[in-house]
């Protein structure tokens, strides 16, 4: 499936955006960290990567639509 | 109030936000910027937010802590942009019946709003630049 | 700084001068009037303090947090005289590199600040008023 | 021995003033304890009374001197 992802903090650097098209097989959040990965392996070495559809943190099953607003929420440090 | 702002966040308007006649206690926390981390000079610092995600997390994290304790009255302005240490990043306040429920609550709402806001600060050295614990390499640290 | 005064809190600048740049957590407790004790309408409290004696314990309770928290800032303001329901009777500020440090210190703080420091309040209800926690027969009560 | 008490909050409704003129026999703080207990018995009513001398909190053991500024603390109440 095709898909925009929003990539925030140090994503932005290792995507090269703030907003990227991407197209990748399956269309599970599972499968948008595998295309990730496979695509920027820099990816791998955060100490975490969360991914939200429609501002909610979704787990690897998540069904995605080609609608959902998707971001990438490398390890958080606010405040 | 839940505010993500670019602007120099007023403290005591937050305060007064968060308090309530009802109130015999306010707990107030203030994040502000260090102007050391890792030994190093920090010139500056760049927060970032994914805002309205922001925000949501913020509110649940602040509905679980107004249950549980019974606030009367709440407060959370976060900071992004540019900041400079000495400058303010994150205000959290609240106000309750009794001082142990106040402490107790500001402290819940910081510490999740720290683990769980999709909010990101780059620290700005001398000799190079750094997203703070975005890998394992980096040194643990936290305010 | 420990101030016993008979004028209005300045909060802002309790919180100022409890900052410290290399400090990246401030923690605030606010003590405020409420409007209702025993389920009656307070319409004034007279607070007063022995004031040499209570500086003098403020200051003990300060050293000891001081040390133990490795605070970097502290400021303790307690208001006396007659205080409407809403105003601020006490603030107590503290700054710490963490903001564990910070919560602990100042709960610390107040917490023997109320306990040991020669302050008293009388609580004036539209039907009389009474001494807090003077005798066994007043409910207990605290904030 | 004489002395000079200063009364605070309940202690100052109940002994009729904020500076009190007291004589009494023994000059130990135990002392002037039964002593108050004596003249003034609603002070046994309080949930608590400490007696401050030079500005600390002083036990019943304490040898009070003439010059000494004694003080009555009863329950406090501040915050």
């Amino acid at each position: 499936m095709k898909c925009t992802i929003k990539a925030f903090g140090i994503t932005k650097d290792i995507l090269g955006g703030r907003e990227v098209n991407f197209e990748m097989d399956g269309n599970k959040v599972g499968d948008l960290r595998n295309a990730l990965h496979g695509r920027f392996p820099e990816i791998k070495s955060l100490n975490s990567l969360f991914i939200a559809v429609n501002n909610n943190y979704a787990d690897d099953s998540h069904l995605l639509n080609e609608t959902d607003e998707i971001a990438l929420i490398p390890p958080v440090s606010g405040g | 109030m839940i505010k993500i702002t670019e602007k120099a966040i007023d403290v005591q308007k937050v305060i007064d936000t968060a308090s309530s006649l009802g109130a015999g206690a306010v707990n107030v926390f203030i994040g502000t910027v260090r102007n050391t981390a890792h030994q190093k000079n920090v010139v500056w610092l760049e927060y970032e937010a994914y805002e309205a995600m922001a925000v949501a997390e913020i509110r649940k994290v602040i509905d679980e802590a107004a249950a549980k304790w019974g606030l009367l009255g709440w407060a959370v302005s976060h900071r992004i942009g540019t900041l400079k240490p000495g400058e303010v990043a994150v205000v959290v306040a609240v106000s309750a019946p009794h001082r142990k429920e106040s402490f107790d609550a500001c402290q819940y709402i910081i510490d999740n709003v720290k683990a769980k806001a999709p909010i990101w600060k780059k620290e700005v050295f001398e000799d190079g630049e750094e997203w703070v614990d975005a890998r394992p390499m980096a040194t643990a640290h936290d305010n």
